[in-house]
């Protein structure tokens, strides 16, 4: 690091603030100090709501109004950022400073292709002609790592990838460049084989360039991969900050502490996740164990033997054009997978986005009808070629969680109602009295008030609505919940809780769990058994711990190394 | 009689003026417009009127609406069933030719082909034939009285023309024949069609070659048809237009008022009145007995009627309200007939307490609203007036397209009817059609089923008498018992309201015809 | 995640001033053309209360006015406000009826093509683009003038309305039904749904108990939109002939008969019944817009 | 492409049909026209014997064949009141109203687009919600109202502009245009204006609501933070995904402006198919309303085939797509 040259970003003290309707403040970012030298990448983490994206926008002048900077200042390669007008003198947006947002699909103008969009900042602010500014930009398309970059170049956005469409977006932040870049999130959309990619790039880019990158992320894993210093923050203000690797192995907030500790790990398994103030136990404990009483009939048995069998599964999705009358195109989504689940255990079904994962979660839901193939429970098939009408036990037995807590509870209907909805469905409650009791139970399970049952799912956090999710899936008294991606919208912390709680569970009533996650560290764990996808078609097969320990198919082997972790971080183990 | 007798001074004024050969063009509109220049393929007055700038009849009517020569200087029957015409020497059509018997003859053929729109017009006449190159002969069914005022709505056609352009035959709609006729206008008349386009405007200039000496001093005629009231007003007052005809009467006032703007009005021959029922029973009182077939109750129905008021307030004090069937210029016209019942609520009252209805009963009034001047307007008083004399009127009023298809198929209650006796302007339309009961051609508007064996009779003898004096002793009984009878409740004459920028001097006629041929501008 | 949105979302709580003036306009409207009954002068639909002898009497304001007569009589004597506020009612009672019947229609086929998609889907979608085909106004003109033919008692007071509101709601039930469509597209895909069907619910009620309160949200806002747009369009069928009979007229109808009186110096007949179907549109429509951009889940910040 | 085309075709066919059954409702109920094609006082003979020529004495199927197999020849009759070939009467007229509509369209677009803009840029500014205010009127004043109204200001008051009609016309072949005299364009202001007032207060609304939904796009966000001018990013990137829909919308209005022109050149006198369809509506002229009909059905499926194959040119999504 040169030290003639001055930080390309200095925020000092600095807090920004949202006037609000009813005539108060809310302070987005509090007394917010740090420095990123040149070449020097800065991670800023914390859950959401903690004020890191604010700060970008701060220093990229782009705070959404009415918000703006109280006090404090911001110092971009030494000017001073005018807090009214968001910029600094000599400084301009586009050509000193490079932004990269988070969805690649949103970033890009679809109407544009990428040589207009990438040309364009280098006309306005190089001034360069349409000749030289198109040389310029195959250089940068090259740059980035984009095969065939003069054709891509003619290329609209939707003709690309997501990776590569995130690679135009740093190589059009790139395209004058800046001294500094503003990534936010920028691999968050991406799968972790892509995420890999990117995260290099970034690195190369601070390596080679001498570029200061102000990373604005929630993954731990990425921070320790990249990131040469990082500063947490927690609503808006900054609990610690420090070199990487300091801040990760040996976090003093206690704040910090409980973060890091959540970060589901995948070089070992924990017996549960460490969690900043863990619920008390008796009431849940309590309740979950009266739905163990009524929801387990004499028949059943958790013996490990086979509850679910996917026997050679196909699913073909026909997309429609979107002109009405033009053929669409013909998909395999699962291409011929079979899998058995075990009473008892928790199978996961890990792979990257479009693997199929959450299509095999949907058969067995009975959301989706297979193509061919069938899928039989304890026996009896409940899912077939030309779909198969699930009745009565055989429905009740198979439940669901999803992936979005906001969309997963209709937010026109009481709690209440949603949760007596299959009580009431399934007739498990002789009266409707009973049923809200039973409802209450079930609130009380997950960790609940019983009166969050008057209300509606506006007043719940998304931690708490995937509690409730959970609630109602438990409702029907089922042998197996189908997980998809419980998680993967939550913060660390409160993914923690939930996993735990799901754990928790299942050791109080001994459900099956079929979780899918595109995370491995999630999957290692929660999994007894897993099972890993691509394209469509299973790869591997195998015992958690024997899978993670010794993976067989090279695809796994790939994605394993892929992961970015916290026991691998920048500066202690290079990661070439 | 003083208005006509200043238009007359003006026209002769016109015609010493018409001299001089300086550009004179009258634009004028009407809310409709000609429909086709083909005479024969309509029955439309308003074309009608129009086309008779274009052409002459072997008979035309003269300022006073008289019949008087036109292409044929004299004529004689030569038998009870046979007319002989002396035709005109040295016409010329408008495209040069010479106008012979043998234009009369091919006219009369192709008006009397069966697709002939307009071949009722001429219903009696069986033939035309060629005496000599200019004398014809027309032979009628038996003894026909009104040959003549039929022949005035005949315009006569240049054979050659018809030949050349496939025309000798007229339009066809049923086997899909359309004639050259129906755009292109070939005649001998006053005034020669420059262009033609439906909606927008029909031109015409001066023919310097007519055969009869200009009344008129117009080198060239604009009409633009505005059917909305308004816009047409409009255009007159923001003087894009030298005169507009009608003029919505609403807007009298305000034109008359306008400085540069006079409004010129006249009695219309056309008589509005109100068609009663008389079959079994009313729509609007199914199963029950038909009170109008009680005169008494008809005669309270025309007694609950304020005429008065509806003239002031409706029509502007531009109406002339009527106790007859016909209106005064109309053969068959008299004065003892045109006695109204006037209005008295108390004894229309008393008139249906004698009937047996002394709280009266309910009725269904219905109307057109786009075809008379103001008929909704006055439908809705008369309504109100009947609503409380104690009949309770239910109205409806509808556009004229349904509204005459149900009139005819006899739908109606009591429905309002206007009569103008045209084309051959004459009180026997009114028997023939409005009194005489559906048979024999007879009764072909009386949808009412009204019938009376006097009128019977009386029809069927008018109908070929050819002495006048007697012939019109017979309308006038005829109607007269139509009157005693309350066959019809007469309502008023319609007005002609024209209005005209100052500098335009046009002759209005109760025909409703627009004669620009008697116009002179300033 | 956008940590901005809490702060802009307690922003958009409460309407500006205008809209509730707006709101409270058309309240009034509305309540006078309900409560004509009680509330108008003198009952311009009998015909026996008018007289003609009263007709053109310019508003009591005015010179020439009458007091019995504060907005002055129509061209048949009746008491233009009188006149005004059945006018009104009946006016809104058409626009109300079509939108509720357009509504009613589209919210139904709409659940329906969203939520099984495929065949019945299409077939709908497909009579929709035929409807949408004809323009509105060809459309209600044909529907009533065949309504007429076929039922000569169309024109009358009780039927005109019916046959109005008929004629108006045959093109606007497919805005519903495209918008409900859209949204049910995007409620169906939603995981809450997705729940119930995994409970098992039969389709009819995951629609109606589920799906349909999440997409009225947008339905609501287009009927505020098409309620000004249905009066409207019954003015001009009004103008165009096939309105309401002479004898029960509307605003639109009143309108058109004031028309004819523009040039004549009679200004009042047009003027108050024009000025207040314009107020009645505008409340409205100001009301709706405002919901519209308050319920766009687009203008709102994303979560 | 060729497949859009082709699947439009298809739907076009459907709608005909639709509309060749509608139109012939209307043959059966609209109206009569024997009564106003038959003189004051012609028998009830003579009005039976037209009545039959005209085949209106036959059953419905056999009315029905008839009309589709001449509507199918191209053959759409001779108008009952003008006795010409229908083909003729609508040729004739379709220069005015095209005219009419392509006007009010470039009058809507020019002014409804920037204004709409401008609202969305300055959504609380001055000058927005007077805008705003006054569209609003715009769509809440009946058309012949507003017709009447620039009437009496225009024509009447002050003089300037012509009342009614398409004043001089240039005939160029058998299209006649208004747009080549002093007289014809004078003549299109006030009706193209009375036209366009809605359909501009629609797509201004429109603009103005899509382009708020636009400037909050990340894509927008990218271009800000890629420093590119503000007036760049307004008008050239975020206008260009504003108006996508104001495409579809802008399709459908046509149609509906052909509609309304009904109102407009009855007000105003313009010698279009609007009014040759009031004027046939009030005759019964049976075969040019179900000419118009079926003309303007055609027209409907013509421009909506336009509108995708233009979504299609300007959206590459969808040109990838149908490529």
């Amino acid at each position: 690091m040169s030290n003639r040259q001055p930080p390309v970003l200095e925020i000092d003290n600095l807090r920004v603030e949202y006037p609000l309707a009813n005539g108060g403040l809310f302070t987005a970012v509090e007394n917010a100090s740090l420095i990123i030298q040149p070449g020097e990448i800065h991670a800023l983490v914390g859950e959401s709501g903690a004020g890191k994206t604010t700060i970008g926008n701060a220093v990229m002048g782009l705070l959404e109004k009415p918000g703006r900077i109280a006090s404090g200042s911001i110092h971009i390669g030494g000017k001073l950022l005018d807090p009214t007008s968001g910029s600094a003198d000599g400084v301009v947006l586009g050509r000193d400073v490079g932004a990269v947002f988070q969805d690649p699909m949103t970033s890009l103008n679809p109407l544009f292709t990428v040589e207009s969009q990438l040309t364009e900042t280098l006309r306005t602010h190089l001034k360069m002609d349409r000749a030289a500014s198109r040389v310029r930009a195959l250089e940068l398309m090259k740059a980035v790592g984009i095969p065939e970059p003069e054709r891509r170049l003619k290329a609209y956005p939707h003709q690309l990838s997501g990776g590569q469409r995130q690679r135009v977006v740093i190589a059009a932040a790139l395209s004058c460049d800046p001294t500094l870049v503003v990534a936010d999130e920028p691999t968050t959309a991406l799968d972790v084989s892509v995420q890999a990619q990117i995260l290099k790039l970034l690195r190369d880019l601070a390596d080679n360039r001498r570029i200061g990158i102000l990373l604005v992320t929630h993954n731990m894993g990425v921070v320790a991969q990249i990131a040469d210093r990082v500063t947490i923050m927690h609503r808006g203000k900054v609990v610690e900050s420090g070199p990487t690797a300091e801040v990760l192995r040996h976090p003093k907030a206690e704040y910090a502490k409980a973060l890091i500790g959540a970060v589901p790990r995948i070089d070992m398994r924990l017996d549960r996740f460490p969690v900043v103030g863990e619920e008390a136990k008796g009431r849940a404990a309590d309740a979950r164990e009266a739905i163990r009483a009524k929801a387990f009939r004499a028949d059943a048995t958790i013996d490990g033997s086979e509850i679910l069998s996917v026997e050679n599964l196909c699913v073909d999705y026909v997309t429609s054009g979107l002109i009405p009358g033009s053929k669409g195109h013909r998909f395999r989504a699962v291409d011929n997978v079979s899998f058995k689940v075990r009473s008892g255990e928790v199978f996961g079904l890990v792979g990257e986005s479009g693997c199929g994962k959450t299509t095999i979660a949907n058969v067995v839901a009975g959301l989706v009808k297979p193509t061919s193939g069938r899928v039989l429970y304890q026996g009896k098939p409940v899912a077939g070629e030309g779909g198969i009408r699930r009745v009565g036990p055989l429905r009740q037995a198979i439940q669901m969680i999803f992936q979005d807590p906001y969309s997963s509870l209709n937010s026109r209907i009481r709690i209440g109602s949603i949760l007596a909805e299959p009580i009431l469905f399934y007739r498990l409650a002789p009266s409707r009295a009973e049923a809200e009791s039973d409802v209450a139970q079930l609130i009380e399970a997950v960790g609940l008030d019983a009166d969050s049952a008057g209300r509606y799912a506006h007043a719940f956090s998304g931690g708490q609505r995937q509690r409730l999710s959970i609630a109602r899936a438990l409702g029907a008294r089922p042998r197996l919940i189908v997980c998809d991606e419980p998680t993967s919208s939550l913060d660390v912390s409160v993914q923690a809780q939930i996993l735990n709680l799901l754990k928790d569970l299942r050791d109080a009533t001994g459900l099956t769990l079929l979780l899918i996650s595109h995370d491995l560290a999630v999957v290692r764990q929660m999994c007894d058994r897993i099972a890993v996808m691509k394209s469509g078609k299973l790869v591997e097969e195998a015992a958690a711990e024997a899978l993670f320990q010794s993976p067989q198919h090279p695809y796994t082997q790939e994605l394993l190394s892929l992961v970015p972790t916290l026991d691998r971080i920048r500066g202690e183990t290079e990661v070439a | 009689m003083n208005i006509k007798l200043a238009v007359t001074l003006s026209v002769a004024a016109g015609a010493l003026m018409s001299a001089s050969a300086e550009a004179k063009t009258l634009r004028w509109s009407s809310p409709t417009d000609v429909t086709t220049l083909d005479p024969y393929a309509h029955t439309e007055s308003f074309t009608t009127s129009m086309l008779h700038h274009v052409f002459d009849p072997l008979v035309r009517r003269g300022r006073t609406l008289e019949l008087e020569p036109a292409l044929a200087v004299s004529w004689k029957n030569v038998k009870p069933d046979t007319w002989r015409f002396e035709l005109r020497r040295d016409v010329k059509f408008h495209n040069g030719n010479p106008f012979t018997a043998d234009d009369v003859v091919a006219s009369f053929a192709r008006l009397l082909d069966p697709g002939a729109r307009a071949r009722g017009n001429i219903a009696t006449v069986r033939k035309a034939e060629k005496v000599d190159d200019f004398t014809v002969d027309i032979v009628t069914d038996g003894p026909y009285p009104l040959l003549l005022n039929d022949l005035a709505g005949v315009y006569i056609l240049d054979k050659e023309w018809m030949e050349a352009n496939g025309a000798l035959k007229p339009g066809n709609i049923a086997t899909g024949v359309t004639t050259a006729a129906s755009t292109t206008a070939v005649g001998t008349g006053p005034f020669k069609v420059e262009s033609y386009k439906p909606d927008a405007g029909t031109n015409f200039v001066v023919n310097p070659d007519w055969w009869d000496k200009p009344q008129h001093n117009l080198t060239r005629i604009e009409f633009k048809p505005v059917k909305s009231d308004a816009t047409r007003v409009a255009a007159l007052l923001s003087g894009e237009l030298d005169l507009i005809a009608p003029a919505p009467l609403q807007d009298l006032g305000r034109i008359g008022s306008a400085s540069g703007f006079k409004v010129i009005e006249e009695p219309s021959l056309r008589l509005i009145m109100l068609s009663l029922n008389f079959r079994p029973e009313l729509k609007a009182m199914p199963g029950q007995k038909n009170p109008l077939l009680d005169p008494k109750v008809r005669q309270a129905m025309w007694h609950a009627i304020d005429m008065e008021t509806i003239k002031k307030r409706v029509m502007r004090d531009k109406s002339r309200n009527t106790g007859t069937l016909v209106a005064p210029p109309v053969p068959g016209y008299a004065k003892e007939n045109d006695a109204i019942l006037a209005y008295d609520t108390n004894r229309a009252k008393a008139l249906l307490a004698e009937a047996g209805y002394p709280n009266g009963f309910k009725v269904k009034l219905n109307c057109p609203n786009d075809r008379y001047i103001n008929d909704e307007q006055t439908c809705v008083a008369i309504a109100a007036m009947w609503t409380r004399a104690g009949i309770q009127t239910e109205l409806q009023t509808e556009s004229r397209a349904t509204y005459f298809p149900r009139q005819d198929r006899g739908e109606f209650d009591v429905s309002m009817v206007g009569w103008a006796t045209l084309p051959p302007m004459d009180g026997f339309s009114v028997l023939s059609s409005l009194l005489a009961a559906q048979k024999d051609g007879h009764g072909g508007s009386n949808s009412s089923t009204y019938t009376n064996p006097k009128i019977e009779e009386l029809t069927r003898k008018s109908a070929s008498e050819l002495d006048e004096t007697k012939r019109r002793g017979m309308l006038v009984e005829a109607l007269k018992v139509a009157h005693d009878d309350v066959a019809y409740i007469p309502l008023h004459q319609q007005p002609v309201a024209w209005a005209v920028r100052d500098g335009v001097d046009v002759p209005q006629f109760p025909d409703e015809y627009v004669r620009l041929w008697f116009a002179t501008i300033k | 995640m956008n940590t901005l949105a809490s702060p802009n979302l307690i922003m958009r709580i409460g309407a500006p001033i205008s809209v509730m003036l707006a709101a409270l306009l058309a309240l009034v409207i509305v309540g006078c053309a309900l409560l004509a009954g009680w509330l108008a002068p003198y009952d311009p639909t009998d015909l026996s209360t008018f007289e003609l002898i009263n007709a053109e009497i310019p508003p009591a304001f005015t010179a020439d006015g009458d007091s019995r007569f504060l907005l002055g009589t129509d061209n048949q004597g009746r008491d233009l406000l009188s006149a005004m506020m059945y006018g009104a009612r009946v006016s809104i009672a058409i626009g109300g009826g079509a939108v509720l019947l357009a509504a009613s229609i589209g919210v139904f086929l709409g659940l329906i093509a969203g939520y099984f998609g495929g065949r019945i889907d299409a077939l709908i979608m497909r009579i929709g683009d035929v409807i949408l085909s004809f323009p509105t106004i060809l459309l209600a003109l044909l529907v009533s003038g065949i309504a007429r033919a076929l039922f000569p008692q169309a024109g009358t007071a009780e039927w005109a309305p019916l046959i109005l509101i008929c004629a108006i709601a045959i093109h606007e039930w497919v805005q519903y039904a495209r918008t409900v469509r859209a949204a049910t597209m995007v409620e169906t895909a939603k995981d809450y749904v997705k729940a119930v069907k995994v409970i098992g619910l039969p389709g009819r009620r995951i629609m109606l108990r589920h799906i349909l309160p999440n997409v009225m949200g947008p339905v609501l806002v287009i009927a505020t939109i098409n309620l000004a747009a249905a009066v409207l369009t019954e003015a001009t069928l009004s103008f165009l002939g096939v309105g309401m009979p002479p004898t029960y007229p509307s605003l639109g109808t009143l309108i058109r008969i004031g028309n004819e009186f523009v040039f004549s110096g009679i200004w009042w007949i047009a003027l108050f019944p024009a000025l207040t179907l314009v107020l009645l549109v505008l409340a409205v429509n100001v009301v709706g817009d405002w919901l519209r951009d308050r319920f766009n889940p687009k203008l709102r910040v994303k979560r | 492409m060729f497949k859009v085309i082709l699947s439009r075709i298809g739907q076009a066919a459907l709608v005909m049909l639709v509309v060749s059954a509608v139109s012939f409702v209307m043959f059966r109920y609209v109206g009569d026209p024997v009564a106003s094609m038959s003189r004051e006082n012609a028998p009830i003979e003579e009005k039976q014997a037209l009545r039959r020529s005209l085949g209106l004495d036959q059953s419905f199927v056999v009315q029905y064949g008839g009309f589709l197999k001449r509507t199918l020849s191209g053959d759409l009759g001779i108008s009952y009141r003008n006795q010409r070939p229908v083909t003729e009467l609508i040729a004739e007229r379709l220069p005015a109203t095209m005219e009419l509509v392509i006007v009010a369209t470039f009058l809507s677009l020019a002014l409804g687009i920037p204004l709409g803009v401008l609202c969305a840029l300055r959504p609380s500014g001055a000058a927005a919600r007077l805008v705003q205010a006054v569209s609003l009127i715009g769509i809440s004043t009946p058309t012949f109202v507003t017709g009447i109204v620039l009437i009496l200001v225009f024509a009447v008051t002050l003089g300037w502009l012509p009342s009614f009609g398409r004043g001089q016309v240039v005939e160029i072949g058998w299209w006649s245009t208004g747009f080549l005299t002093w007289s014809g364009l004078k003549s299109l202001i006030l009706p193209g204006i009375t036209l366009a007032l809605y359909q501009l207060t629609l797509i201004m609304r429109l603009v103005r609501s899509e382009m708020i939904d636009v400037l909050s796009t990340d894509y927008i966000r990218f271009a800000k933070a890629r420093g590119l001018p503000m007036r760049y990013i307004h008008f050239r990137l975020a206008l260009r995904n504003a108006l996508m829909p104001v495409i579809t919308v802008t399709g459908l209005q046509i149609g509906s402006l052909i509609a309304f022109a009904i109102v407009t050149e009855t007000v105003f006198q313009w010698p279009g198919m609007g009014l040759l369809f009031i004027q046939a509506v009030s005759f019964a002229d049976i075969p040019v309303m179900a000419a118009y009909l079926l003309f303007v059905g055609l027209l409907f499926v013509i421009i909506n085939t336009i509108v995708d194959i233009l979504y299609a040119v300007v959206d590459p999504r969808l040109r990838a797509r149908s490529a």
